[in-house]
């Protein structure tokens, strides 16, 4: 049983991206259908729009559907209340992984995260890194295993130049790593205030 | 430039579907002067091309012929088809209209015999059945058409086609000469009565009109459902023209969408509800409806039909709304994607046919209609209290056919109290 | 007169990067369609759509303009243009953004003066495709062609971030034309009946849900060869990485023989215009785009009158 | 009286016809003075050779044998002498193939044609006019509700008098004890203001508009232009003269105390939305607080369709319309005033047509939820129970102010069918009009108590010539739709006192000017003409005789095919006018083989049908006789046995179709019809002839191809059956 009283619409409202438009949802499904790994979504876009009004918190911050968006945008374009789905569905994962929420060993939740890291450490993605640390993200044996599944496919990229193993040596990087990490510093300050994670 | 006797008590009623043929016939019943102008070459306009009413399933060409009858009884409208508005100045009471007529190349004489178009050979695309099917370039439009009088179509002019039809008359009613006429005639008040047309389908882009032949309109799927329609009545698929008897009626086809048409156009709703049960008249116990819907807005006394069908175990509802139809390329078969949200059921569901509930887009552009008229975020009109031009029908807002009705009687009694103020004023 | 562009390259299109042959490739067609592209120096990386769970909002937004900032101040005047889909879009989202609130410009500029730097909200973010489509057009696009790709069957396929949400003028969501129209200026033949055109690839979740996106992949190279293609041809790196190289693994799992080169629209200018195929980057496939390469070496130019 | 007729030439008639021997026919056996051939009648000069025969000659009574009656309207027309059309076109070359040995039966169906139409034409006349005319122009409008208002204020700006009676103290209406109304214009944002005392003034000080509050209808009678209504109020009786009358006593909300499981009544913060305005009302702006305890309320639930499209059989059947975009309105009181409080709207479907979409999205965009489902329960303490249609499980609210959206039931009066039945709130009516026709006090009604009639081509069709409803009286709707309406219905008031004037028909004979004129020294008093009026146009005088209310009346005839002794007639269109069309048929004797079928065809559609078959060339039996009658109901028994005496074979009736969904422009007519014919089978036995001699069908206007078959197996019918053997008796 759930309780309609629109305490975690507020919350969602106010601290997720574009939190502001899933109450302007008119439970069509369209995005639910337009969704090329809906099949894997425990709950759909407008479903989990549904849950947010009838407070299932929990069930909504602890569910890995949002982490199945593969920002393809079918459902943006097609929703017939302009709802920024994608925006609000990496809203409400970005959210869950604030409070702690989210699924741990969810892939696309750890592979966004070492994704970021990645690319604000130097300012570029280090591809090379980036695979490695999504191979080994499962600890050394796991990803020497994976590795070499996948061997074809990093021998092919060797092959066409299009992975570099310098990269690991003298990866790509801008110039101005300090004034990047300062600015990304005073951005995650400025929308904690925003929206309320200092406190 | 022709100057028509029209008084300055006249009332112009433009658009002669249901709404202005009410508003002229009602207003020409209470003894006043009536100029009709339809930018077709018959009366009637859309509700003429629909095969059944909802929710008795009666014959629009039932009503027609008693509005018809009405009117040829009636000396104090004057008709005027293939006419549109060109310019409207003044102000209320005292508006100088002017008309341009497209010239019909048959004149008065012509005794709708059909000589001409046994005559003539070209084809071409038939309006009157959503281009589904080709008729005669020499035609009369359809068998309930008022005036009863033929047209030449204008690509035939110049060609040995329009002089066959010439020679084919032997009561001298063609005339290749005709030319465009503009008329010039006062009024002391206009009622807007343009209607509405189909949203263009092609624009809805998931559902895949234009680009898979068996997904269709339904204002297409009437022509297709009628006696009179271009398969006779059979409902047949467009790809192959094997029967359809398993169809997706998709509800909200443009309406109720930001990035169609932001209104509810009403109708549709109740459209597809009487449209299973065409396909149920064809097919029995064979036929399979699939509705569609976001919400099912059957209102008053609507209800008693749409808990009718509800009890028709062949008509399923899918509170859903599709995300895209695909098109098997060597069958034709189309499969319907989406997700029923009443408790979240994905579905790829097989259909012969789709038809899309097509949202209703308000014909009122284009005329210089004055400034004391505006128009809703949709484009219906909005008239406002200073002025005399007042909106009928599916002009104003979405609406079934009673409601029209409604709202054209409604017009006419606006205009009537415009006109007897004039008269008043004078006496 | 020069047609000058603030070129936004992105990680993966760099040199040494994962699609550094689609940078080689559009760099030969600029230098014959006479586009000066000019790197924004020291740019970063947009964060891409993927690097959501740590990014939030306005850090993602202030990489951006971080960007624009650049260009604003080393190449005032110039539209910034990507090459890349996700910086494109996050991008041009960021650049929207930022335009339609004051506040969030201020929070912006209050980040970036970290770094030293201003946005005046001056950006105008583009694709390279809206550069050639609409700056130099598709008959001028014609005009070098000295290799007609004539024969070769191409399944257009531009995927989903050249074309949702923002897509390109003019072009639909479910059926954008614009991929077969630039083949058909180059003499190949377009598949434009091609249905998975618009599909997911799966995108980064290639990485982290391969099954998953492979399953979205054999269809999209399955389809292709439903229709006769000869190659697929995108506008997309990630597209073109994921359709390609993982053409192997999915031969591995489901024992089919998947073998179908997959080329940016800027290979087929540049061998089009008679590039050699380094200078086409084709030496930078996995799967050898054969019929490319063909004409790259073997065909004798046409004499352009 | 002098008669001409007019053989035309036209469109192949002279090429597959012997024009010549029907010119011979018109005046030896139709007696017609002036016979005049025409190659190309409706051609400027043809028309001008009829006017002058007309002007100069004298010409009264006129027969076109040319094409159909439906056709070359304009150019035949000649006001001021009886006319009638043999129709050679769409009735015989068209239907008959061109070939040679067609030719000579396609001849004898034009003879007869043009017997048919000489014998029709001398026993017309030119109708004269209904001589008792009702010259009072005013409007009596009943109701002072939106409605009420809007069609009074509607009638008297376009300059007729006007007078309202309004059963409470002051005027407004339902409307009137709202706080805000749904906005009916851009932008659909917010409530708007109800405007009604602005309307309520308007009225008031309007000087062609007078004003009975707190009285009612004690009695009507009369007719459109001279209606008598005696209107009572605690002042007294007093008699007003009105020409005619709109009924826009609106309606009275479902008693939500009937919704036990709702728990109204139980609880004072369980409210229906009347009572929500209520406390809107005194509110005024500031946030709405518990009944109970004068509390803040937090947590308001809106409960649509409450004891609405109900199919348990206790409650309304049918939707209200209006109730969605009323909860929406009702719930933004709450959000406009604190955007705190948790609004919730649980519905099933929410039905907001038109831009009420942009209302419904203005509601979600401050914050009202929408939640699709369906509501089982409501406790007293507020609980709301319901299963959540969309997350698939019963769930439940603890609010502390619930809204139940009830529906509107019609104040429509006495149920003439069942005068004792109770309405859908378990109370027995009053009746509103207290109308004294024989035919019951109060309007008819349609479904579910609203007094409506034909609801879809013309929603004014009233079966109370003079008599309109409007607004929720009629059926279920809004204040901007019941304003709509009212208009309407104060139109169709000013057209039936202006037609009442003229002594002209309303619609669907709209300008008609016959009437029915009975030959009271033949009435045997047998009441049926007064019983079958599907309009109560006919009253009883003390003996027993009919009185005729000609501007009641809607000249279907239906009285005449009642009339067992046939004492009923209209001037155009008598008994003895069919009948003689009937007999004029030259009828061969049983050794020609040559069946006769005669058709009485409903002129409104299977006439039409019949026509446009012709137009397509369809062909059928060359032995039918197509006679148009106004309706079936007009059908009178004798002409069934005058045709049998006659010889003919067999007889189709082709009527509309009737029963719940009836398609008779009439109402009754053909139901009517079938029901005598069904009795003319006994009449048949008694005869010893086969039932199948006279066959009824329910026809539309789109059966095109239908009827040339229906006609073609009725003539293979009879051949199985054989001809007649009343051949040569009469």
């Amino acid at each position: 049983m759930s309780d309609y009283a629109g305490d975690f619409l507020r919350e969602v409202e106010a601290r997720v991206e574009e939190g502001e438009w899933v109450k302007m949802c008119m439970q069509c499904g369209v995005c639910a259908g337009s969704c090329p790994f809906g099949e894997h979504w425990e709950h759909s876009p407008q479903k989990i729009f549904m849950m947010i009004r009838a407070g299932k918190r929990e069930e909504v911050l602890t569910s890995d559907s949002m982490w199945m968006c593969t920002s393809c945008y079918n459902c943006v374009v097609r929703c017939p209340r302009e709802l920024p789905i994608t925006q609000i569905m990496h809203g409400l994962a970005t959210y869950a992984e604030r409070l702690g929420l989210a699924p741990k060993m969810q892939p696309t939740r750890r592979f966004s995260l070492v994704f970021w890291n990645n690319c604000t450490k130097t300012g570029r993605v280090n591809e090379l890194k980036l695979v490695m640390q999504v191979y080994f993200r499962n600890g050394f044996i796991a990803g020497l295993k994976e590795a070499w599944n996948m061997r074809r496919v990093g021998l092919g990229l060797l092959l066409a130049k299009r992975m570099n193993p310098f990269e690991l040596f003298l990866p790509h990087r801008c110039k101005d790593q300090k004034g990047i990490q300062a600015m990304l510093k005073k951005a995650y300050e400025i929308e904690d205030r925003k929206r309320g994670f200092d406190s | 430039m022709t100057q028509m006797i029209a008084t300055g008590e006249t009332i112009l009623v433009v658009g002669g579907g249901i709404s202005g043929m009410t508003s002229a016939l009602e207003a020409a019943e209470c003894g006043k002067q009536v100029v009709l102008v339809e930018k077709s070459p018959t009366l009637g306009g859309r509700t003429a091309l629909l095969y059944r009413y909802f929710p008795k399933l009666c014959h629009p060409a039932c009503g027609l012929e008693i509005n018809l009858r009405r009117l040829k009884g009636n000396r104090k409208v004057r008709v005027l088809t293939l006419a549109e508005v060109t310019k409207i100045e003044g102000r209320r009471g005292d508006y100088r209209v002017t008309l341009r007529i497209a010239p019909r190349y048959v004149n008065e004489n012509c005794t709708a015999c059909g000589a001409c178009a046994d005559a003539v050979s070209t084809e071409i695309p038939n309006p009157w059945n959503y281009g589904l099917n080709r008729m005669k370039a020499a035609y009369l439009p359809h068998a309930m058409a008022y005036p009863q009088r033929y047209v030449l179509d204008p690509s035939i002019l110049g060609t040995p086609e329009s002089e066959k039809a010439r020679a084919a008359c032997r009561y001298g009613a063609i005339d290749l000469e005709m030319n465009e006429e503009t008329i010039r005639l006062n009024a002391a008040a206009v009622i807007w009565a343009t209607g509405w047309k189909p949203y263009d389908a092609a624009k809805i882009q998931p559902y895949g009109y234009g680009r898979f032949a068996n997904v269709i309109t339904s204002v297409e799927f009437e022509r297709l459902a009628d006696p009179h329609g271009p398969t006779g009545g059979r409902i047949v698929r467009p790809s192959d023209g094997k029967e359809a008897n398993n169809i997706a009626f998709i509800q909200c086809a443009g309406s109720r969408d930001e990035n169609h048409l932001r209104h509810c156009s009403r109708i549709c709703c109740m459209a597809s509800l009487k449209q299973t049960q065409y396909v149920r008249e064809a097919y029995g116990d064979a036929a399979r409806s699939t509705i569609y819907y976001i919400d099912i807005r059957a209102i008053d006394r609507f209800e008693d039909f749409y808990r009718k069908v509800q009890a028709d175990k062949m008509v399923t509802f899918v509170k859903s709304k599709p995300a895209r139809i695909d098109e098997d390329r060597a069958t034709g078969e189309l499969t319907v994607h989406g997700v029923d949200t009443e408790g979240y059921h994905r579905y790829a569901t097989a259909h012969d046919l789709a038809v899309l509930a097509i949202g209703m887009e308000p014909s009122v552009r284009g005329a210089d209609i004055p400034a004391e008229v505006l128009e809703d975020s949709s484009g219906f009109l909005q008239p406002l209290p200073a002025g005399a031009v007042f909106g009928a029908g599916c002009a104003t807002n979405a609406l079934d056919v009673n409601r029209s009705v409604q709202s054209a009687t409604a017009a006419a009694l606006r205009a009537i109290q415009v006109v007897n103020r004039m008269a008043r004023a004078e006496s | 007169m020069k047609k000058e562009y603030a070129f936004y390259p992105g990680c993966s299109s760099q040199l040494r990067g994962s699609a550094s042959n689609y940078l080689t490739s559009v760099n030969s067609m600029c230098e014959t369609l006479d586009i000066k592209m000019t790197p924004i120096p020291d740019w970063n990386c947009c964060g891409a759509s993927i690097s959501y769970a740590g990014s939030g909002e306005l850090a993602r937004h202030v990489m951006n303009a971080r960007n624009f900032a650049l260009a604003e101040t080393h190449l005032p005047g110039q539209d910034v243009v990507a090459t890349c889909a996700a910086c494109w879009l996050g991008a041009k989202e960021t650049q929207e953004k930022l335009d339609a609130s004051s506040q969030l410009l201020a929070e912006t500029n209050e980040a970036l003066k970290q770094a030293g730097l201003k946005y005046e909200a001056k950006a105008q973010v583009r694709h390279m495709v809206e550069v050639l489509i609409e700056d130099i057009g598709y008959e001028s696009i014609a005009k070098p062609v000295v290799k007609p790709l004539e024969g070769v069957k191409f399944a257009g396929y531009v995927g989903c971030q050249t074309n949702r949400p923002f897509g390109i003028a003019g072009e639909s969501f479910e059926n954008p034309m614009y991929l077969d129209k630039m083949v058909e200026t180059v003499g190949g033949e377009p598949l434009t009946k091609y249905e998975q055109k618009v599909s997911c690839c799966g995108g980064a979740l290639a990485f982290s849900e391969p099954d998953k996106s492979q399953k979205q992949i054999k269809q999209i190279v399955e389809s292709a060869y439903d229709h006769g293609a000869d190659m697929i041809v995108t506008p997309c790196p990630l597209c073109q990485a994921n359709v390609e190289i993982y053409q192997s693994e999915i031969n591995r799992k489901h024992g089919t023989k998947l073998a179908m080169p997959v080329a940016y629209y800027s290979q087929l200018l540049a061998v089009a215009y008679g590039a050699t195929p380094k200078q086409a980057g084709l030496d930078g496939h996995v799967i050898q785009p054969k019929k490319l390469q063909d004409i790259a070496i073997k065909v004798v130019p046409l004499k352009k009158a | 009286m002098k008669t001409a007729a007019y053989i035309c030439g036209g469109c192949g008639i002279a090429e597959r016809l012997d024009t010549g021997r029907l010119a011979k026919l018109a005046e030896r056996e139709g007696k017609i003075n002036m016979v005049r051939q025409h190659p190309f009648l409706c051609s400027t000069e043809g028309v001008q050779a009829i006017r002058d025969d007309i002007e100069k000659e004298g010409a009264t009574h006129v027969v076109l044998a040319a094409c159909s009656r439906r056709a070359k309207t304009e150019a035949f027309h000649f006001p001021g002498v009886a006319l009638t059309r043999a129709n050679l076109r769409e009735g015989v070359i068209w239907v008959q193939p061109a070939t040679d040995d067609a030719r000579e039966l396609a001849q004898q169906m034009a003879d007869d044609y043009v017997r048919m139409g000489c014998a029709e034409v001398t026993r017309m006349m030119v109708p004269a006019g209904n001589p008792q005319t009702g010259k009072n122009k005013r409007i009596l409008v009943v109701g002072g509700g939106i409605s009420g208002l809007t069609a009074a204020l509607a009638a008297a700006n376009a300059g007729y008098e006007t007078l309202i009676v309004e059963r409470t103290p002051q005027l407004g209406g339902w409307a009137g004890a709202l706080y805000r109304r749904i906005p009916d214009r851009e932008p659909f944002r917010d409530p708007a203001d109800t405007d009604v005392a602005a309307l309520v003034d308007a009225v008031a000080s309007h000087p062609r508009i007078g004003i009975h509050v707190g009285a009612t209808v004690a009695k009507t009678s009369g007719a459109p232009g001279r209606f008598t209504a005696t209107i009572a109020s605690a002042k007294g009786e007093i008699i007003e003269e009105v020409g005619a009358i709109v009924q826009a006593t609106g309606f009275t909300p479902y008693d939500a105390t009937r919704l036990a499981e709702f728990s109204y009544g139980k609880s004072p913060d369980i409210v229906d939305q009347a009572g929500l305005e209520r406390l809107a009302k005194s509110a005024d702006g500031r946030a709405i607080a518990r009944p109970s305890n004068g509390a803040p309320v937090k947590t308001v639930v809106f409960v649509q369709c409450a004891g609405q499209r109900d199919d348990s059989g206790r409650h309304l059947p049918y939707c209200s319309g209006f109730c969605c975009a009323a909860s929406i309105k009702q719930a933004m009181y709450f959000k406009d005033a604190s955007p705190a409080i948790n609004t919730v709207v649980i519905y099933t479907d929410l039905r907001v047509p038109g831009n009420g979409e942009d209302f419904y999205r203005s509601a979600q965009a401050k914050g009202i939820t929408f939640t699709k489902g369906k509501v089982s329960a409501v406790e007293p303490d507020g609980t709301v129970r319901f299963r959540d249609l969309i997350l698939d499980e019963e769930s439940a609210i603890e609010a502390d102010l619930v809204v139940l959206a009830t529906g509107q039931v019609p104040n429509s009066g006495v149920n003439i069918e069942a005068p004792d039945q109770e309405n859908a709130n378990g109370l027995k009516p009053i009746s509103v009009l207290n109308l004294d026709y024989r035919q019951g006090r109060d309007l008819p009604q349609l479904r579910h108590g609203f007094s409506d009639s034909h609801f879809i081509c013309f929603p004014y069709e009233t079966r109370r010539t003079g008599i309109y409803t409007a607004g929720p009286v009629r059926r279920p709707m809004d204040i901007a739709q019941a304003a709509e309406d009212a208009t309407g219905a104060a139109l169709k008031a000013i057209q039936a006192v202006e037609n009442a004037q003229l002594g002209r028909a309303a619609h669907p004979r709209s300008g008609d000017l016959s009437f029915p004129i009975v030959r009271l020294d033949g009435c045997t008093q047998c009441k049926r003409c007064t019983v079958e009026c599907p309009f109560g146009a006919i009253e009883e005088e003390a003996r027993g005789f009919p009185v005729f209310n000609e501007s009641r009346c809607r000249r279907c005839g239906t009285c005449m095919g009642a009339c067992p002794v046939r004492v009923i007639s209209f001037e155009n269109y008598s008994v003895d006018s069919v009948a003689a069309q009937i007999r004029a048929v030259e009828v061969p004797d049983e050794t020609e083989e040559k069946p006769r079928i005669l058709i009485l065809a409903c002129e409104n559609d299977a006439l039409p049908a019949l026509d446009m078959a012709g137009m397509q060339r369809l062909s059928y039996s060359a032995f039918a006789r197509v006679v148009p009658v106004r309706c079936l109901g007009s059908v009178n028994v004798s002409w069934i046995t005058d045709a049998i005496n006659a010889g003919y074979d067999g007889i189709m009736l082709m009527g509309c179709k009737h029963g719940d969904d009836y398609q008779c422009h009439f109402v009754k007519g053909s139901e009517l019809a079938a029901y005598r014919m069904s009795k003319v089978e006994d009449t048949l036995k008694q005869m010893a002839l086969e039932r199948e001699r006279v066959a009824t069908y329910e026809v539309a206007i789109t059966d095109i191809e239908r009827l040339p078959r229906l006609i073609d197996e009725y003539a293979k019918t009879i051949e199985r059956i054989g001809l007649s053997p009343m051949k040569g008796f009469a």
